[in-house]
């Protein structure tokens, strides 16, 4: 047996799948990186687009896309998919606005929002684990129940006159310069750091990578899976119901009609973000620059001006073609499956 | 019986008919169907017109749910129809003939067939993920159709163009023939030719269909084609039904409708084995439910909760795990294992 | 202590998949500190036995004790808990994630910060270094390895855990001799510590190393346990098998060699210097109608990607290939399958089965793309070449309509294997066509590579089991580093005289 | 990053105005034509126009008001896509001295100051003409009028306001009663589907009410293949009198429709004018409005833009 005495793997080799290793951040690289470039492009195009501001603006007109964002990363991550965000954001907004005009204190209202969000999420993922009904169908169905419930509280919007979310609203936190930020950035970065700190720290976190990278396998590892697959769904209802605060921070009103679309505009946040959409690879960075890029598409939008509305919807098609056509470019040679 | 209470499509059925029986306990005439104007006339047949549209989009959804895609675009490729047959008839110098009508027609389903086979280009040939290559169209295509439109509803008085929506042959609406037709067709070119098994192959295992010499590519492609002209016909309905084009709230959120016909039908999301009788009863049952809505009466603040009950009880009927609890059959655990009926 | 208790004790037990009864009244012992062999053929019941222990299926019928206690685990995590660790027949981890992590996943390392991630590199470094896997970056992602190293990551994943039992579905059936005896050495370090180790191997070689006791199936039925010293080899297979038949003696006649068909001149396939960036260098085949080339190597030497260039899966950038004569460039697979190349894949699980459809679909699914979608099989020539195959190849159940899935793994890749006999290429790559499968049908499928090869057809032949690929090939083109170091004929070439080559040539 | 953005490089304040004008999205032609009259005032007035399409969503419509305060354009105008929530941008305009106009729809904020004017219709005043329309037409007639409604989007502001100034109106004959409402989504083909619904369930329908032409477009449609005789049968009242509503108005197909008026361009240049001059004007300033009968239909039809 002595002439099977292994040699050493190869230099070649090792390096090989060290690149492998490292390439899994390709995705989310390349969407950072274009969104510098996206950034730098506006600088030269229009007067004004190159300021703290306009960047700190990205973050302050979405905080709550943020927010969704990064719960909505969870749930692909799993490989699942949730589509009533949107509606348990106008759910959230809609409760809040109503106890607050009947009076109630706003941090139990703030509580409260966050408990029904949470609540919805899990008992969506409870009938989703349990009656092994597809995500889509069931958080479609959430979609439906969540506005319809918003429009039973009230057709009409309602005004929020609360002190403390007037404060929340107008506050802002001045950084160096002439620039500031709102309070909700503040929240939504932190809501950022401890995903990131779930997803990556966290037995859990590692689970829900490993149920995107294979079901049954993980239940044949042994992980907790069907506890982890319905607690994603948690996380995702967690996050709305915080998105629905941030909105109301944002908008100081309860709309039944708010938010329609949003779970869309997450998706797309968590996909360009380089999340695949059947599971397991991603990072919640990377949904956050997603959102930093439809924004981005937004402030271009509005920088241009001269966009009829239906340029406007091409325009936005374009450029989300163009930035997904770039990203797989410069990530190509990552083979990810 | 045991087999008929497991198989995938009793539940399904079932609930179909347990809506139309509510209907019918609500007002006794629902169920009755008259003659009047040489044609059939009666709440049934508003069913089927209606849905006609669904039925179709879902048709051609449901082969590309099978390949393991998605096709988000369809209520826009929806739109973009009817605007270019539209405004091609309402500009024409005759607008009122069957050649215009004609013309216009084969306008927009060439056009369907041109965005399908662009969906399928980003999907096949650039790999990128189904969601989202739709998704541009879905954004992008309603602004196309404005665009066509000038944001403007364009109203046609064509009669021969009309009938495609709203007209009657042999007493049924010409509609609902046209999406019955394509069902047989696409039942026919599915299960006749290989291109059932091969779609299926390719939403289950892409790489291992790969390896077996499948050209998966074109099969992909063909799907998203496929879609495109369905997408296309139904846009011609919709638009046809109110002589009309509206490029903004044409087959809004039909896309939405379409994909929950497809999985009430039993065909799973993740791709593969599809059933598209399945899909066509998936169909009916939603726009029944809307009808249903409006034959209860039901305030529209509560519509929307009503349907997500509805919803969710006809899931909760269809899902295999609930079957199996009456059924009481012990299952593995693992979903490889998982039994599954075919049509 | 006469009476000694058994770790695991599974009396009686029955499951009953619709359709099939695949344990009836099935009872095994473990006890600590023993090695017990799990036999039987294909479809025997085995994996569905250890699946009924560890909690993956819930059995119709029986008791499982497990130290003591009376036990219905209802997940595998249950098992888990009861320090049960099981490798299942096919690889059983998550592809995204790194090696280290598949490692330890669920059971990481925490500190008060979150998951000690440089422990985790240390603890899957130790096992790795056990298994004599230290060269393995175990931060690298694990589907960037082949199946072979999976298998291992798998086997080092189970025995990372403290276990009083420790269960191996079949996990050498992709490693070659030097990895085999690796992993004894850890099997039998850990039965010395006391641990209770079920083993599952259709290599008689190596259970009659390893076991200490047997115990066997027929039928998804308990033929018996037995001694391993008191049960000879003949013994043990008409057992397993049912009946009394020399399988070994079987086995020594598909060795009689035919002569290759040299007459036409120019060689079907003929590779030069075939190569392609960050994979396979140099490969320098020709192979003549009716000849065996058999591909020798370590594990991870590129023998699968050697098959892979030479399909068209992989497209090679260096080199020429000439088929037919002719100058070619594959782009795809079906490129190669229009020249007349077919390709089994090692790894049936993902590369293989179309798993949601029928074992006929399965069986047709590659003539099928030859044919093209407009052209389909009509299905009375389906249901006939199915029944044709399933005969052939003694595929169990001989159902055409059982979905794919269900059927053990050795009945799996027969039917992969039929799906390309079916096309009747003029060349056949054939990478571990044997893995998994038990000794009977191991023999009939040789038999059916040298028939197959008198007929004309050339065959490229890749098996872990050097021993196997001695005997069929004509010609053995040996693999070191990823690179061909040789292409010897065939003419009374021992394993010694390959390892040699791969030790003596510098790569 | 340097501060940049101080500098007065983006106003362009030394010819002509600089108006951000956030459009609510292009949801019908009415707003389209809105839209249309807008741009086409701007161009004659020589206005510099920054315009957005928010496509129905407040918060884009937010960032488009914030990314013209960032701008530093002279003027801003948009048409709310909601009443609520526009405090804190508002105040964020007003901090940085640039004045507000509404346009359409108005904003809730009890602080009026926050906006200069609002220039637009008032909903519930079309949903009362229309019902006194109705009151009067059928103060001749005897016995109960069956009325069906078809609502717009369900919360949109136009069908809130217009199904209560309707009610209201109607509140004055106890005759009139609306017997079905149901949402047909402001499109021609809700509207349809809804009214087949409707002339299955209730035999005896004698008034439509539509919150837009297009709905009662759809509802001709649905009456017609019934076998009824729209305008005859079943009389149709509707808002907004878009041109293919006052065709089907002139046709007698309508009875009455209660204008809306999109047109309000120039009025909103002229406003800008002097709003950025400093000058006074007034708080609320309603469209220039009117509601037609079949007999007006025919004399404006030809005159009619959009
Ligand atoms: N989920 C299932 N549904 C239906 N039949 C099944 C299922 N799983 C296994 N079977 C059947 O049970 C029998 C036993 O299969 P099992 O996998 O236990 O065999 P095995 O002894 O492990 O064989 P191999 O050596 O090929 O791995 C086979 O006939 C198989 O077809
Ligand atoms: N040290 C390594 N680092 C990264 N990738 C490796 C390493 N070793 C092998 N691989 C990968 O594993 C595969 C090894 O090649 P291949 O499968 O051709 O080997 P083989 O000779 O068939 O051995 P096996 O018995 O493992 O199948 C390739 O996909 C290669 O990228
Ligand atoms: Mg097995
Ligand atoms: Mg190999």
């Amino acid at each position: 047996m002595s002439v099977l005495t292994r040699t050493p793997a190869p230099q070649g080799r090792t390096r090989i799948s060290r690149l492998q290793g490292k390439a899994r951040y390709a995705p989310t690289l390349a969407t950072v990186g274009l969104f510098l470039a996206m950034f730098a492009a506006g600088a030269i195009m229009y007067p004004g687009f190159l300021s703290g501001q306009v960047f700190l603006n990205l973050l302050i007109d979405n905080t709550f896309l943020i927010v969704l964002a990064v719960g909505m990363t969870f749930v692909i991550l799993t490989g699942g998919i949730d589509l009533s965000v949107g509606s348990v954001v106008a759910l959230s907004m809609m409760i809040a606005a109503a106890l607050l005009q009947a009076g109630w204190n706003p941090i139990a209202v703030i509580a409260l929002v966050l408990l029904t969000g949470a609540t919805f999420g899990l008992l969506m993922g409870l009938v989703i684990q349990v009656f092994e009904i597809q995500p889509f169908i069931v958080t479609l169905a959430g979609l439906f129940l969540a506005r319809g419930l918003c429009y039973v509280i009230s057709v009409d919007s309602i005004t929020v006159t609360d002190p403390f979310f007037t404060a929340m609203a107008q506050a802002r936190i001045p950084l160096t310069g002439n620039l500031f930020i709102a309070p909700g950035v503040v929240i939504a970065l932190v809501v950022v750091a401890i995903a990131f700190y779930v997803l990556h720290q966290t037995r859990f976190g590692r689970t829900v990578y490993a149920i995107g990278g294979g079901e049954s396998s993980a239940l044949l590892m042994g992980l907790a899976v069907p506890r982890t697959k319905v607690l994603v769904y948690g996380i995702s209802g967690l996050c709305s119901a915080i998105a629905g605060i941030l909105f109301s921070f944002y908008s100081l009103s309860g709309y039944s009609l708010a938010a329609t679309g949003l779970e869309l505009d997450a998706i797309a946040a968590v996909v360009v973000g380089g999340t695949l959409l059947t599971g397991g690879y991603g990072y919640v960075l990377g949904s956050l620059a997603g959102v930093l890029i439809l924004g981005i598409v937004q402030t271009f939008i509005s920088y241009e001006g001269t966009l009829s509305s239906w340029w406007t919807r091409i325009v936005i098609g374009a450029l989300l073609l163009a930035f997904i056509l770039l990203q797989k470019l410069f990530s190509r040679k990552v083979k990810l499956t | 019986m045991n087999a008929l209470l497991k198989h995938r499509l009793t539940w399904p059925v079932l609930a179909l008919v347990l809506l139309l029986v509510l209907n019918q306990l609500f007002r006794s005439d629902f169920l009755s169907v008259r003659v009047q104007d040489g044609h059939l006339y009666g709440s049934l047949i508003d069913i089927l017109r209606n849905g006609a549209p669904t039925i179709l989009i879902a048709l051609g959804m449901t082969l590309v749910i099978a390949s393991r895609g998605i096709d988000l675009s369809v209520g826009a490729v929806a739109a973009i129809a009817g605007a270019v047959s539209c405004t091609y008839i309402y500009n024409s110098p005759d607008p009122t003939s069957l050649r215009t009508a004609a013309i216009g027609v084969s306008i927009a389903v060439v056009a369907g067939l041109a965005l399908g086979l662009w969906n399928g280009f980003l999907v096949a040939v650039i790999g990128i993920q189904p969601i989202i290559a739709t998704l541009v169209l879905m954004t992008a295509g309603r602004g196309l159709a404005q665009l066509v439109t000038d944001g403007q509803i364009i109203s046609v008085s064509n009669d021969p163009y009309q009938a495609i929506g709203a007209g009657f042959f042999l007493g049924l609406p010409i509609s609902i023939l046209i999406a019955v037709a394509a069902f047989a067709v696409a039942g026919l070119l599915t299960r006749r030719t290989a291109l059932g098994t091969l779609i299926e192959a390719v939403g289950i295992n892409p790489v291992a269909s790969r390896l077996a010499g499948l050209n998966a590519r074109t099969i992909t492609w063909t799907v998203y084609v496929f879609s495109g002209l369905c997408a296309a016909i139904a846009g011609l309905m919709i638009s046809s039904n109110v002589t009309a084009a509206d490029a903004n709230n044409a087959g809004l959120y039909i896309e939405m409708d379409a994909i929950l016909a497809v999985v009430i039908g039993g065909t799973s999301l993740a791709g593969g084995r599809y059933s598209l009788v399945g899909t066509l009863v998936g169909a009916l049952i939603i726009q029944t439910l809307t009808t249903t809505v409006y034959t209860l009466g039901i305030p529209p603040e509560v519509t929307l909760v009503f349907k997500a009950l509805v919803v969710i009880i006809v899931c909760l009927l269809q899902s295999s795990k609930a079957r199996t609890l009456l059924g009481k059959r012990k299952r593995p655990l693992t979903e490889q294992a998982e039994v599954k009926v075919a049509v | 202590m006469n009476e000694i208790v058994p770790v695991v004790d599974m009396n009686n037990i029955s499951i009953e998949f619709p359709g099939v009864k695949a344990l009836d009244g099935v009872s095994l012992r473990l006890f600590q500190g023993e090695v017990h062999a799990l036999m039987g053929e294909n479809g025997a019941g085995k994996s569905t036995l250890i699946k009924a222990l560890t909690g993956v299926y819930a059995i119709d019928g029986g008791t499982i004790t497990v130290m003591g206690v009376q036990h219905s685990f209802s997940t595998p995590a249950e098992a888990q808990a009861a320090r049960i660790s099981t490798v299942y027949q096919e690889v059983n981890l998550c592809p995204n994630l790194s090696v280290e992590e598949n490692i330890l996943l669920g059971r990481e390392p925490r500190r008060r910060g979150g998951i000690h991630w440089r422990e985790v590199r240390r603890k899957a470094k130790d096992v790795l270094e056990q298994l004599q896997l230290g060269h393995i970056d175990p931060g690298s992602i694990l589907s960037s390895h082949s199946i072979a190293i999976q298998q291992l990551v798998a086997i080092a994943r189970s025995v990372q855990v403290d276990a009083k039992v420790l269960i191996l579905d079949e996990p050498t059936s992709s490693l070659d001799s030097d990895e085999v005896q690796q992993l004894f050495t850890v099997i039998r370090t850990l039965r010395d510590r006391g641990v209770a180790i079920l083993f599952v191997s259709h290599f008689l070689e190596q259970v009659y190393d390893i076991s200490d006791r047997m115990t066997v199936l027929r039928n998804g039925k308990l033929v018996g346990e037995f001694m391993t010293r008191d049960l000879p080899r003949m013994g043990l297979i008409s057992k397993m098998i049912g009946k009394e038949m020399d399988a070994l003696a079987e086995l020594e006649e598909a060795e009689s060699r035919r002569e290759p068909d040299r007459s036409e001149r120019v060689p079907f396939v003929q590779a030069e210097n075939l190569g392609r960036k960050g994979s396979v260098q140099d490969v320098t085949v020709a192979i003549h109608a009716g000849e065996i080339l058999g591909l020798a190597g370590l594990l991870g030497s590129g023998r699968t990607e050697t098959a892979r260039l030479l399909f068209g899966a992989d497209r090679a950038d260096q080199g020429q290939l000439r088929i037919g004569g002719t100058a070619r460039t594959l782009r795809t697979p079906r490129s190669a399958i229009d020249q007349g190349v077919a390709f089994s894949s090692e790894n049936r699980k993902e590369e293989g089965l179309i798993s949601d459809l029928s074992v006929r679909d399965n069986l047709v699914l590659a003539m099928q793309a030859s044919k093209g979608w407009l052209r389909r099989v009509p299905g009375h020539t389906q249901d006939q070449l199915a029944e044709k195959f399933i005969r052939a190849l003694d595929i169990r159940p001989a159902n055409k309509d059982a979905l794919i899935q269900n059927l053990s793994g050795g009945n799996q890749q027969k039917v992969l294997l039929a799906r390309w006999l079916i096309t009747n290429p003029k060349l056949l790559i054939l990478d571990e066509p044997t893995r998994g499968i038990d000794i009977g049908a191991k023999t009939q499928i040789q038999k059916l590579i040298s028939s197959l090869a008198s007929d004309g057809m050339s065959i490229i032949f890749i098996s872990a089991e050097l021993e196997e690929v001695l005997r069929l090939s004509d010609h053995i083109a040996i693999l070191k580093d990823r690179r061909m170091v040789a292409d010897i004929p065939n003419d009374g070439v021992t394993m010694e005289d390959v390892m040699t080559i791969i030790a003596g040539s510098n790569a | 990053g340097g501060g940049a953005g101080t500098g007065g490089g983006g106003g362009g304040s030394e010819d002509g105005i600089t108006m951000g004008f956030a459009q609510v999205g292009a949801e019908s032609g009415w707003r389209t034509a809105n839209t249309k009259s807008v741009q086409e005032s701007a161009k004659e007035a020589g206005v510099d126009l920054k315009f957005s399409d928010a496509q129905q969503k407040q918060e884009n419509q937010i960032k488009a008001i914030r990314s013209y305060i960032q701008q530093q354009v002279d003027v801003i105008a948009f048409s709310p896509v909601v009443e609520s929530g526009w405090d804190t941008v508002l105040k964020e305009a007003k901090d940085a001295d640039i004045p507000v106009i509404l346009t359409d729809r108005s904003v809730d904020s009890a602080d009026t100051s926050l906006y200069k004017t609002f220039l637009g219709s008032d909903f519930v005043e079309e949903g009362k003409k229309a019902g006194d329309w109705l009151v009067e037409d059928s103060a001749s007639t005897e016995g109960p009028v069956n009325i069906v409604e078809l609502q717009g989007t369900t919360g949109a502001a136009p069908a809130i306001d217009r199904k209560e100034g309707f009610e209201a109106a109607i509140a004055a004959d106890p005759d009139l009663k609306i017997v079905e409402s149901q949402t047909g989504d402001f499109t021609r083909s809700g509207g349809k589907q809804v009214m087949e619904a409707f002339l299955k369930n209730t035999p005896d329908i004698d008034v439509v009410y539509a919150h837009n032409d297009d709905m009662g477009l759809g509802a001709i449609e649905a009456i017609e293949a019934a076998g009824k005789v729209p305008g005859k049968d079943i009389k149709i009242i509707t808002v907004d009198a878009v041109k293919d509503g006052m065709a089907a108005l002139a046709e007698g197909k309508i009875n009455y429709i209660v204008e809306c008026n999109p047109l309000l361009g120039d009025q909103l240049m002229d406003l800008a004018a002097k709003v950025v001059a400093g000058e006074e004007v007034p708080a609320r300033v309603v469209t220039e409005e009117s509601a037609f009968t079949p007999e007006q239909a025919k004399e404006v039809l030809a005159s009619r833009e959009y």
